[in-house]
């Protein structure tokens, strides 16, 4: 074990924890389009096809079904493949083999069979993609029970995480926000850091308000806290990392000491994850609330082209800073 | 090819099991119609007269080799050697079944057995398979997949995708495409402008074959033609069963867009009568065992009810197990 | 005009509202598997084909994309079409369409075009469907800008929005649960009789508590309202009947009385439609709650086969009446 | 088929237009490939070097006819006799835009003009292509409809079920394969084992010819075939083009995955020198006009730009506009 660290990005740092993965385990392997030679749309994968060859790193056809329904039948059989979806908004033409056949297996075969596939999903918006190339469709997953939902926000937590990935014996979906690929930190160099799953991180403390946030969010919010201690508020940043399972009690906790809860998530706003995560506290945590509960969210609207109309509409540090002075 | 004749590397044991086999699924699907009215399920797909495809094809691979299923699976349970009990345990909806009451009919599935489930989506088993069958290649096993599929869901664009990638990774998989004509109500004609599907698979670059899906051993020669090319590496094949289902779509479909008349001729070429007189011809079987094979199965589906209905409704209290391979925290009430 | 009704289970209506919108107008056609002269899975269109010809009541092959697609594309062309998908849970196959076609082609195409096509979809438990055809997708969708979502719980309902949805000129997703298709009530004959999107129902007026239900659990709260107005317990049973546009109005002002919300909703709890009106409570009506709002849901799991084990996991009228009497 | 003629029907004028579009396409190719910077936008997929497939298609078609168009739709938008101010001002993200910078370049569309819409996702196009022709067919306008797709996208399932319900509908849809050997970086044979992808066709029961894509006279022909088959109720074609894009998959792409030889012999094989020669040879243009169009050419796209800048962004109070018909109360901050 080594406690080094390294300064790497996001996509680095995915590269890092499946390039280990593969090194330990045979049966890791990874499959999608242009993920071999060309390294992958935002290049995660790039060099691995070298390091491991073509048939570990395996380029398809454009036939997502054929993609999901390949990694899912290998791990039926054992192994532990990692498929990539290139953006999100293709998973409209392969949900079948997710939802479907990856998170019912188990159930509806009594418990006989185990589906160790992880799914990549590059999602969100950043790159002038508009209405198809920019989605964000996580709430959806967590509507599928049997699928393990997971959506960092920086490179450790990518590292620490996808390894954690890669090693779970139930089919997760690993939700990579494009902006997030280039955000930096230190990440752990040990072969064996992984995060658990269901537990949430917590980024400042401070008792009055508690914003949970997710994915490329979880930088504006950090902002926002910033700008907002300068004002004297004081605000806890909790993202919780895994949306399945999901850290109730961190989320909670802190609610009950603030009495205040925003939450800023980059989906569209009727029945996203912001709405799980405001019905749930609306629930369990309701005698902690002293306000409305906020959610920040891009409205209910296909997300435009024009980089002015997109930036309108996507929750800023900003606008969360004046959401939760509003509040206050 | 000549499939007068009993294959030659099949002893006459394994001949009479083939008869076995076959009779077994007949009797066990009268047996669930019947008991329609109590198993209660609108969704229970019978495979009367499509026998000799599900036997045939499982008789020319191995234990370690697996299939894919259907909707209409139990035809292919029992011929990859399933356990009439735990079916039977499974379409009553019983603790004992082979899903645990999970599943049901269109759930049916043993992976000791490498019968990867029936499936209810229609095209889904083929996008699987690939998986299974690159497992395998990757880890140097020799094992293969059968892939079975109807004519409806050859219009599915899963199917096509398939293929497609089978084909270019060379991949141990055979599609074994079950054309009994009729997609629920929908004839082949009315979703399709080709006669043979079949004719698919050259624009794929693999082999496609047509073979009589009510002979047994023309059904077992193709498969394992083909087989043996996928354990050599020479890849996939679409092997095109032409057959009929003598049922309704299901145990309870009134089955009124067919005619009477389609249905009678189909019924003069039933796959259990061709292949008995075979065995008869070869001297394999003759009254006697023919009678007491009759009583043994009628036997043991009446064995496999009794099983079902001694078998204890599942535990209520067991209904949020088996999500996940180690229980975490779950939305409910 | 007539004011006559006439006593027909909801699928009868739903086909009723069909065949005089195909009467009315030579634009309107249906599409679909087995639905010509087998009338479908669940009987709605039986004796369309005898009565319109198979150029109106197409028959189609197993091929969910090519369908949807076609319907779209057709409606793009100034047509009015009605797309059946046999089961909900083949959603799964043909998200595609909806999701990144119809939702979004008058949006990223500027306002050139409408899309007037509806999506009939039988969904829901109840014909011991197990784990791939019993599924409640509803919310997946009202998360998807761009597309209108009816869900009717009786047979009147299902006529008056089944028209309405036919003559909209933004595409609607039109859930049908396949219990309610039994449930008879008085229907209107009055071939101009629709019910405007956005309009809730009240079924029982109380001030107690109040009751927001969909589908087939509407009746499943009626029979619970009705057994706690024995115990003094007075409920609003609401259905919202459009979830996409809600009526906001309606379930605020109920709560602004009552200060007690009961969500009855049969999809799988996480990010459900009754996550999402938890949410819009939680924010927009929160000054109202006096207590914590109860999401009664189906739990995070696949639908089991066995009917027992399907019983113990749908929500019941006992249940509700629990419920309800613990919140108070 | 002797392409080396100009189809007699051809007026000079039209066969000069032919050659005017092409061109245009080029030349607007190639000033978003250097305004790439300004524009932004990494998702922007140029069309040059494929320029006689849209432009030979195209004009086998109506004003009055649709096309469906791919991630790569510039080319078809011009066309299809798009304005190329308002397709440039799309591009870059402005109000003037043909979408008023909602789309941007993946989902150019002039409805005006029955071009349906670039799409970014790969297989979009041919079911809704479906839909236009059986509109066209159930009203009786004898209207057609070209769907234009990729090699990449023909491992698509939706593609396997348009062309199958397109051959059993006998839809008057013309699927038009633009083979340029590429899906993004991967080659065509990474993604399938056959060389001909139009071999499919035979498997739909529709007819598949092969045409040289660079040859806009050849994919012209064969698209009039098409057109007068399908006008006659005769259904559907896959006519597959055998291309090359010149340049990377998008305006900043690295492009490595191609060797320069394979890049350098095909650039040998360009489709708008070829015709020009044609047309020179035929004596329907000399220098004196080649020139006069380039530099006109020239300016309509330097004009374009001016246009695009000029034109305001869009207004960021109207975000929200344009999602219903009739505005309804949304989600929202
Ligand atoms: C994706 C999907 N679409 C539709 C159905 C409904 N359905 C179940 S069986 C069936 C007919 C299947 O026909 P075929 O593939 O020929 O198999 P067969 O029933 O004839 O054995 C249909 C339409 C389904 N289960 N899945
Ligand atoms: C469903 C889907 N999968 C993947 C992509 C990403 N993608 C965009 S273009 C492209 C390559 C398409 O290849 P082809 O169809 O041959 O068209 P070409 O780019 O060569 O014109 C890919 C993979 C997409 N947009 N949609
Ligand atoms: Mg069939
Ligand atoms: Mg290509």
């Amino acid at each position: 074990m080594t406690t080094e660290t390294i300064k790497m990005k996001g996509s680095d740092a995915i590269k890092l924890a499946i390039e280990e993965e593969m090194e330990r385990d045979e049966s890791v392997f990874i499959m999608g389009e242009d993920i071999g030679q060309y390294g992958g749309a935002f290049s995660v994968t790039a060099g691995l096809l070298e390091r491991f060859g073509p048939e570990r790193v395996r380029d398809t056809p454009i036939s997502e079904n054929a993609i999901l329904g390949c990694a899912v039948g290998a791990a039926m059989a054992g192994m532990r493949p990692i498929a990539e979806v290139m953006f999100a908004d293709f998973l409209c033409v392969c949900m079948e083999m997710i939802v479907n056949q990856a998170a019912k297996a188990r159930y509806m075969y009594g418990g006989q069979v185990n589906v160790p596939v992880t799914i990549r999903v590059p999602f969100g918006t950043g790159i002038m993609g508009a209405a198809q190339h920019s989605q964000s469709f996580e709430s959806w997953f967590m509507h599928v029970p049997g699928l393990k939902i997971v959506l960092p926000s920086d490179a450790s937590d990518f590292k620490g995480l996808m390894k954690t990935a890669i090693r779970d014996n139930d089919p997760v979906m690993f939700f990579e926000h494009k902006r997030t690929y280039y955000y930096t930190n230190e990440v752990p160099l040990d072969k064996e850091f992984m995060i658990p799953f269901g537990q949430a991180r917590k980024f400042t403390e401070g008792d009055d308000v508690t914003i949970v946030a997710t994915g490329a969010m979880v930088q504006e919010s950090i902002i926002a806290a910033n700008k907002l201690k300068e004002e004297n508020i004081q605000c806890e940043v909790i993202d919780p990392r895994t949306l399945v399972p999901l850290d109730k009690k961190t989320i909670l906790g802190s609610i009950e000491k603030t009495g205040k809860l925003v939450i800023v998530d980059e989906g569209c706003k009727t029945c996203s994850v912001s709405a799980e995560i405001a019905a749930l506290v609306a629930e369990e945590g309701f005698q902690y609330l002293k306000r409305n509960i906020v959610r920040i969210n891009t409205p209910d609207v296909p997300i435009p082209y024009a980089p002015n109309l997109e930036r309108e509409i996507i929750p800023s540090a900003k606008l969360i800073q004046n959401q939760v002075k509003n509040l206050i | 090819m000549n499939s007068d004749e009993l294959p030659k590397e099949w002893s006459s044991e394994e001949s009479i099991n083939i008869y076995k086999k076959m009779l077994m699924i007949r009797e066990f699907e009268t047996r669930i119609t019947k008991d329609a009215g109590k198993i209660k399920s609108p969704l229970v797909h019978p495979y009367t007269g499509e026998e000799a495809i599900a036997v045939g094809a499982c008789a020319a691979i191995n234990e370690e080799d697996y299939i894919t299923s259907t909707h209409r699976g139990h035809g292919h349970f029992i011929a990859k050697d399933g356990d009439v009990n735990l079916l039977m345990a499974e379409i009553y909806g019983k603790e004992g079944g082979i899903c645990k009451g999970r599943g049901g009919s269109m759930h049916v599935a043993d992976f000791s057995k490498n019968m990867l489930g029936a499936n209810g989506i229609v095209g889904a088993g083929p996008p699987l398979a690939l998986g299974v069958a690159l497992a395998s290649k990757m880890r140097n096993e020799g094992k293969v997949v059968l892939t079975f599929f109807g004519d409806g869901a050859s219009n599915q664009g899963m199917l096509h995708e398939s293929m497609n990638l089978a084909a270019t990774w060379k991949l141990p998989v055979i599609f074994i495409l079950e054309n009994n004509k009729y997609g629920w109500s929908t004839p082949a004609q009315t979703a399709t402008a080709v006669e043979d599907l079949s004719l698919r698979a050259q624009g794929y670059g693999i082999k496609g074959v047509i073979v009589d899906g009510n002979d047994v051993i023309e059904v077992y020669k193709s498969t394992k033609e083909a087989v043996d090319l996928a354990r050599k590496g020479g890849g996939s094949t679409l092997i095109e069963c032409k057959t009929f289902r003598w049922q309704g779509q299901t145990t309870t479909d009134a089955d009124k867009y067919r005619s009477n008349e389609e249905k009678e001729e189909w019924k003069k070429r039933c796959p259990i009568e061709i292949y008995k007189k075979r065995l008869i011809r070869g001297e394999i079987i003759d009254q006697t065992m023919i009678k007491e094979i009759e009583e043994k199965t009628l036997e043991q589906v009446e064995l496999s009810v009794k099983f079902s209905k001694k078998s204890k409704k599942p535990d209520t209290g067991t209904v949020l197990d088996d999500i996940y391979k180690n229980p975490i925290d779950i939305g409910g009430n």
